[in-house]
């Protein structure tokens, strides 16, 4: 833990106030009816996000999942530009064609949300084959989750990167469902990281909720690939603070699907409070100056959702915009 | 009558041939709490053996689906939302859509792949999408795409009675949509079109959702004098010529109305057919709604400019009279 | 002007673009050797890194297409068998032809998906398979099907060269045509039509394997007196609207020939276009010829039995005269 | 070994001889431009499907491949209507419909040939699912190759066999090229039962010339799946005397893919010489004796060739049936 500066550590601190501050906000627009569509938050799961993307340089790459939000504020994306979109704004990162569960930023190497479970994993092999053909040194992270873990893209996507040694980073964010149906009842297997050895790839587990155990994984797995080392495949083991998407509760009529034990155990484990509590002990910044950063943070969500809703609605005309080159 | 949602009677189809024939049963992601809410409410009758969760790994299902129905199961295969078919796309296609025919008729497919389709949530392009062309263009597959109550409960049940293959479309935006559906027991006939509003000067051709917006333009129309007669098709595969062409023939007047992308799609199909078979009784040119060409767009805005609506029909009806 | 196979020019055109431009890669099962012979050489030329042997993993091969061609590189995806894009289906559709609209314009995939499609080889339906009319249903994928060896080798090189994902199909009846391919460099651009036999009775139009079935009938009907144009639609995405419209404005009748399953199909989508746009200029009804509607059979007696043949497409197009 | 009975033994190795010499027929008219289509011999993996299917009941299920020959006749298959079908013949197992990638004996339990590599995997654990759910202690056997292993269907039909606990035994049949690809270079790991642990199955290698040795495995693994201890993942490394299609040498014009020492090392590990010798040394049957049996399989192909030829042409009236049920 030594090894990480304070100034890494209020980084990821602050990326993580970020990601939580913007979902609770979005949360609570959502509660209100002001957001179209789906939602899925990243609330309880920003350690893995940031610890990661704190790993890679601007030029890196990432792919990302339904549950995006987190990894586009992580790889330093901008959040207003995200909050129009989620209003389907013409201001929005996509021009309000994209949503949720389609957010991209090229800029910053952010190859898009997807809607389709596992979908980005193939997209990040891909980005990390041009990488190794180009001769540069990037890396391609993609994240996803423990559901995603069982499609054949994963099976295909993996093997692919080891079998071509593709500076690829495989994220999994094990929290523990896939939508309502829990991990233990979708694999035989308690740690999905166990999977990398049917490829031939370095596999390690880490402590999703723990942002310099995550960062610090990272740092490794990203040196192996710069280094043309090959692909790595991280389980960070985490949870979600919430529903699998907004408006959940109000959708299962009732239906419980979490033991109680569950949720109080994850109630102990908040990657904020972790953090917050690591740096407050380690004297790298008072409970004061966080209390500041966390307004700060607060304030520049606010007004991303002024931004968001004083931008204009998309005109009908950029309807068939955006289609062939 | 009773008054229930479009979901409810998926719910009593199910429940109803689950209890009717012990060889159904009902495979998918969280089927159990019903994701997809017209599977709710089953596990606490069926349990665990009957209503199966499985992972999130829709090759596997749809093609554990072949497994089970080629030996001797019933399943219903609940893929949540049309574009996941696209996975499990091989399975079906040359897997379900074919073995019967490739294996000399040794193979009988009684399995039932339950999706929903089109637009109606604003969740973006990836749960957008509208799948009924593809499962139309391949020869073994029957497509159902019910608009009502009582047509989704009385085709999911001949559905689940059929011994092939059908890919059963529920449509999107029609889950909350409220409509008389008896108590007893019925089916409808896999295959027969059904005049939803009878008319005199042009056949309305349609199916799904666009139903109730080719009867509001229909509505439209008659205060300009013009009689629209509305045919919700609800089997797509194998689809009901005849119908269409008596309409076609009584009318002189074609409009093909399809919530998708429009190349090679389900209106291109009914277009052909009538401009081939009903040439003579044709007075204008046929005409076609579709989407706008492009991927779904996410904001509310677009997505209901690029969907089929009321005022785009009447101009196409106007345009048979050009 | 040399005469080389319809194979021989796709090697060609491959290897003129990987000289010419540095980011066009090639990858796929057994790219090496080339199991698709059209592939064949290239790696002696171009070495590991360009020409790059994957696992049998259609989807990820197909996904990592795209994450490649979104950072700047213009990999050419050769996936064998038409089918078997059935597996890489959601990467397609989902992905290489839904991102560019769906991120509001970010990413530019300068993208090949080339396979092989259609009928041929008598290995049962599971190789035997057209899907062009897949492809040709989704926005914003492009669509070549080129019957020449001259075609094939001038649209794959702009196929190379343009900026979005096509989807690239080769006939697998045609690899051993021979034709005039000159050694000077050309391009031919996507989507315009060619007309491969001027005519001023009925148009025929088609693609692929059929422009040759089309030709013969052709032939036969001139013998009779009926002069046919034949239009090669080379192109099926963008179509060439424009040119068969013409054609039809001239001869008033048409007949689409198209070898895939027939409904949805391709040749649906141009009648109903023609029914749509060219009511006017029709004498007779719109005609189609496809494949008979069933799954491939594997007996070479049956299979010519279920594609489109001479006889069928002069029986259509005397439909047109009756 | 010694628990294995010498009727046991003499049935594998008569077994394998029908399939040996079965598709040397084919071979041969293939050659000579007999046979339609593409077709796949099993030549040299003979110990696999014969160790695997005798250690299976009539009712039991296989799946196959696109070099399905031997599976066909390991299960008990009827050598004159597969011979028909390769020939395309109203006589054949599909009425002609299939040729040789599709056959399939419903009543034997063979429920299909495949040409999509991984297709058939799927279906396999639908059929274990079948047998689980109507209370049966049948068991579902797929068969696929090294290469298929890399497709997700494998991965998402392993897992989800081992989550259900279904009675599916699936056989990779290692015969190490997947077309002209090595195992070695389309996947970064040396043995493909390995994978099993990242299903939480039982994984087991053998070596797939020895048909004994592939018995006695398989045995323990049906023997667990009719219990209801779930799937397991049987490796066999076997290897393919000849050509990935036949016609091969003529279509690589010259290309070469495999090492002449390989070559040579499977001369050496003939699976009918192997059982040959084992027989003999055993005393369960002298070499006149086996040669005899021998010239009897060799009577039953010449016959289904006959049978073949004689048979008619499927006619133009079967093409519109066998759809719709
Ligand atoms: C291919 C596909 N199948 C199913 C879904 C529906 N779905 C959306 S999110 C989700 C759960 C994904 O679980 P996991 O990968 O663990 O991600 P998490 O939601 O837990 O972050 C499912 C099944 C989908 N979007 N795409
Ligand atoms: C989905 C799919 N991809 C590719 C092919 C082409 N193909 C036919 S056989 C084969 C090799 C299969 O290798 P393996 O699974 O090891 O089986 P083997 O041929 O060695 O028995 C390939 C790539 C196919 N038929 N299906
Ligand atoms: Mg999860
Ligand atoms: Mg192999």
């Amino acid at each position: 833990m030594t090894e990480v500066s304070a100034s890494v550590v209020l980084d990821l601190y602050q990326r993580m106030l970020r990601i939580r501050r913007f979902e609770e906000a979005v949360g609570g627009l959502f509660k209100q009816g002001q957001l179209p569509g789906f939602v899925h938050l990243y609330v309880g799961e920003e350690a893995v996000g940031v610890g990661v993307c704190a790993a890679l340089r601007a030029d890196d790459y990432i792919t990302s999942t339904h549950r995006g939000h987190g990894h586009v504020i992580a790889k330093g994306g901008d959040i207003n530009r995200m909050m129009a979109e989620l209003f389907g704004k013409a201001s929005g990162y996509c021009k309000g064609k994209g949503g949720s569960m389609h957010i991209a930023d090229f800029s910053i190497g952010m190859l898009g949300a997807c809607g389709i479970v596992g979908g980005g994993i193939p997209v990040a092999v891909g980005a990390g084959l041009s990488a190794k053909y180009r001769g540069t040194d990037q890396v391609a992270v993609c994240f996803f989750g423990d559901g995603a873990a069982n499609e054949g893209s994963f099976h295909e996507s993996l093997n692919l990167a080891a079998t071509l040694t593709l500076p690829v980073i495989f994220v999994c964010e094990n929290n523990g469902y896939g939508e309502f149906t829990p991990a233990r009842q979708a694999m035989n297997i308690e740690n999905i990281a166990d999977r990398a050895a049917a490829y031939g790839m370095f596999g390690v587990i880490v402590d999703g909720t723990d942002a310099l155990a995550v960062y610090m994984v990272a740092v490794e797995a990203v040196e192996r690939a710069r280094a043309g080392g090959g692909p790595t495949l991280i389980e960070a083991k985490t949870h979600r603070k919430g529903g699998h998407a907004e408006g959940e509760d109000a959708f299962l009529a009732g239906q419980k699907y979490r033991l109680p034990e569950e949720l109080a155990a994850m109630a102990a484990k908040d990657p904020l409070e972790i953090m917050h509590r690591y740096i407050v002990e380690h004297a790298i910044a008072s409970s004061g100056q966080l209390e500041e950063m966390d307004n700060a943070v607060v304030r520049a969500v606010n007004s991303a959702i002024d931004f968001a809703r004083n931008s204009p609605e998309p005109d009908y005309a950029s309807l068939y915009e955006d289609t062939w080159v | 009558m009773p008054r229930k949602t479009y979901i409810q009677a998926i719910q009593e189809a199910l429940a109803e041939e689950m209890r009717r024939d012990e060889r159904v049963l009902l495979m998918g992601e969280d089927v159990r709490l019903g994701v997809f809410a017209g599977t709710r409410g089953l596990h606490a009758e069926f349990g665990d053996r009957r209503v199966i969760d499985t992972p999130i790994s829709e090759l596997a299902v749809a093609g554990a689906g072949v497994g089970a129905a080629a030996t001797g199961l019933r399943p219903v295969v609940d893929l949540m939302f049309g574009t996941f078919l696209y996975l499990a796309f091989d399975q079906i296609a040359n897997q379900a859509g074919a073995m019967r025919y490739m294996f000399g008729g040794q193979a009988t497919l009684p399995l039932v792949y339950m999706t929903q389709n089109g637009a109606g949530s604003s969740a973006g392009h990836h749960h957008s999408q509208s799948v009924h062309q593809f499962f139309m263009n391949m020869p073994l597959i029957k497509v159902v795409l019910p608009s009502t109550p009582y047509d989704v409960k009385g085709l999911l049940k001949a559905a689940i009675r059929d011994d092939n293959p059908v890919v059963f479309l529920n449509s999107l935006a029609l889950g909350g949509k409220r409509g008389e559906v008896p108590d007893e027991e019925y089916t409808i006939p896999l295959g027969v079109a059904d005049v939803k509003r009878a008319g005199a000067d042009v056949t309305i051709c349609t199916v799904g959702a666009t139903v109730y917006t080719s009867l509001a333009a229909a509505e439209e129309l008659a205060k300009e004098g013009i009689s629209a007669e509305v045919i919700d098709l609800r089997t797509l595969s194998p689809w009901d010529k005849d119908a269409v062409l008596a309409s076609v023939k009584k009318t002189g007047r074609f409009v093909a109305v399809d919530e998708s992308f429009p190349t090679c799609s389900a209106a291109s199909e009914w277009a052909a057919t009538v401009a081939e078979h009903a040439f003579g009784d044709l007075k204008a040119a046929v005409q076609r709604v579709n989407n706008e060409d492009v991927p779904m767009p996410f904001s509310p805005k677009l997505e209901k400019a690029v969907l089929p609506t009321t005022e785009k029909i009447v101009a196409a009806v106007k345009r048979t009279f050009a």
